[in-house]
């Protein structure tokens, strides 16, 4: 029985952390023990139980607040299978500037702002760029040396193309244009 | 059931005098109301009492059993404690069982008896009993946070932001939006053919990223065939007319150096 | 990185089943893998699992709605420990008014009351319900149409049952009658 004079302290603080719903600061960790384990001895715990843990889809982490056992992000992709929530659209605004982006590169923010009419916000020119989407390739030589974006090679295997010659043609789309609105 | 064995505890206590309350019962008058508490309601203090004189279930002798159940009654009017209407509804239903009984029998008209009086109070006893043991054996098993924990490991939905997918048809079809809106197609003649030099154009301008210099033979793989050359070619001869790029060459036949122009070359 | 095409199997399941906050049902863990599993291979992948945690302070389980992680109920007494106040321990009212509705279920209030002898308190009906352990499930068709009661999976899974069957069976009274008179 586990309630012998000395417990398997690991056992114990696993079992601790893994139902806890916050991060567990050492204090409460040693109530856990009623103050039979000195703080030496529990950290030392902790970590030989992080170090137990590595390799494992679920980590021991230690946080501002406490310690915690968290999934890892590696396995984020499986999880997220399990939730039912639809995955996040991109907002015309992006999807308009990525393709104008993509079609006519390398164009400035003011090339994107002439095609769709309207100013582009800076969000959404860092979102493509936090996303490794499109990146800077230079300046161009007019007033004020304008920023040029392009595509990168990450937008191309994220979009399982192997060149910007797969984009679908323009040229098609135009002629519906043409005879819908003529 | 097996009554026949329980007959002599039976027929003793119906030879005695009525209306004892037993010692045991015996309950000093402030503590009346915390005892009272104890029971959920008149069918769990009837199966007390029941319980303590070792009473047939089955074939309750239903004198003393009223005359006792009325006792603790009237306690509890005497001490003017707020007595529940269900006290007094089992009450009358006590004393009405005990009066059928005393009435004459019906002969039987076969085997099967005719319905004791008792039947109903006997199968609302028994149900109530069992209910009182099931309750006991639920709290007795394993309860979620009582005698044991969930596992909770935090799962960080913040920890990996869930992107967008876009398709390469998404795309067209953003374009498809753009033309729309623009109603005239003005100048947009797009061909898949600049869409290449376009793409090499990129690659050009990442490569002399950083204030390097090329020459341009460095430009070209020669094993990647003839249309790439061209296309990058092409390239290098758009973004020398956007003023993205300089060609320099100190004399003729000496090599040629790209370079971006000086609005290209701040930026690493 | 994880999301090789062949993950390990056993790793995603445990990070899935510790951080879930309800048992995962066999349908829910092959979402996990997108179908690439098979019922066999679940199946023998959670029995794994399970004999992999023998020996630890917590474990895991099967329940009525699936799979999940719960604490040995021999390392509650360190777990307490670190608990601001005790879980609620509930009235006779409340575990005979439970009873009544396990057993004999779907019943109304008035079935429960018939039952106990006396009134029963919304209280205690709410109390139940606040914890998931009974619900509704209609009206029965007689004047007044009263609410029908029934206990929900929570019930099961909180007392770690698998189904109705699995409840303590109802006592012999005849027996009782002659072995209890203490």
């Amino acid at each position: 029985m586990a309630e012998a004079n000395t417990p398997d302290y690991k056992l114990v603080l696993e079992a601790a952390l893994l139902s806890a719903s916050e991060p567990l600061a050492l204090a409460d960790l040693k109530l856990l023990f009623e103050g039979t384990l000195d703080h030496a001895a529990l950290v030392a715990a902790l970590e030989q139980l992080q170090s137990d843990w590595s390799g494992r889809a679920v980590e021991l982490v230690q946080l501002a607040s406490g310690w915690r056992f968290r999934t890892r992000a590696e396995y984020q992709v499986y999880l997220d299978r399990l939730k039912p929530e639809k995955p996040p659209k991109y907002s015309r605004a992006v999807l308009e500037t990525l393709a104008i982006i993509a079609y006519r590169q390398p164009v400035t923010r003011g090339d994107i702002e002439d095609v769709r009419g309207v100013a582009v916000s800076p969000g959404i020119l860092k979102a493509l760029e936090a996303r490794g989407w499109i990146d800077t390739v230079g300046h161009r030589d007019t007033p004020g040396k304008p920023v040029l974006y392009a595509t990168t090679r990450k937008f191309l295997d994220d979009l399982c193309l192997t060149s910007l010659a797969e984009l679908p043609p323009l040229a098609e789309l135009e002629k519906v244009i043409d005879t819908t609105h003529a | 059931m097996n009554a026949a064995a329980d007959l002599p505890v039976v027929a003793r206590l119906y030879g005695e005098p009525l209306v004892k309350l037993p010692a045991d019962l015996y309950i000093p008058p402030d503590a009346l109301e915390i005892f009272l508490e104890a029971f959920e309601g008149p069918l769990d203090l009837l199966l007390y009492l029941i319980r303590k004189a070792n009473l047939n279930i089955l074939d309750i002798p239903m004198a003393p059993l009223t005359a006792q159940y009325l006792e603790y009654v009237e306690a509890m009017r005497k001490m003017n404690l707020d007595l529940a209407a269900d006290y007094l509804a089992m009450a009358a239903m006590l004393l009405e069982i005990k009066s059928r009984l005393l009435l004459p029998r019906p002969t039987p008209v076969s085997e099967n008896e005719a319905e004791d009086p008792r039947a109903e109070l006997v199968a609302r006893l028994l149900e109530y009993e069992r209910m009182k043991r099931a309750g006991h054996e639920l709290d007795a098993l394993p309860q979620a946070t009582r005698d044991f924990e969930w596992t909770k490991v935090w799962f960080d939905a913040e920890l990996v932001e869930r992107l967008p997918d876009v398709s390469a048809r998404d795309l067209q079809m953003a374009w498809l939006g753009i033309l729309r809106q623009a109603r005239n197609l003005r100048h947009h003649k797009v061909t898949r053919e600049e869409l290449s030099v376009r793409e090499y154009m990129g690659h050009l301008l990442r490569r002399l990223q950083a204030g390097r210099v090329l020459k341009f033979e460095e430009l070209f793989d020669p094993g990647a065939g003839v249309p790439q050359v061209v296309v990058n070619f092409l390239a290098l001869l758009e973004l020398a007319r956007e003023s993205l790029v300089l060609i320099t060459q100190s004399e003729a036949f000496s090599p040629i150096y790209i370079a971006l122009s000086d609005g290209g070359s701040e930026h690493a």
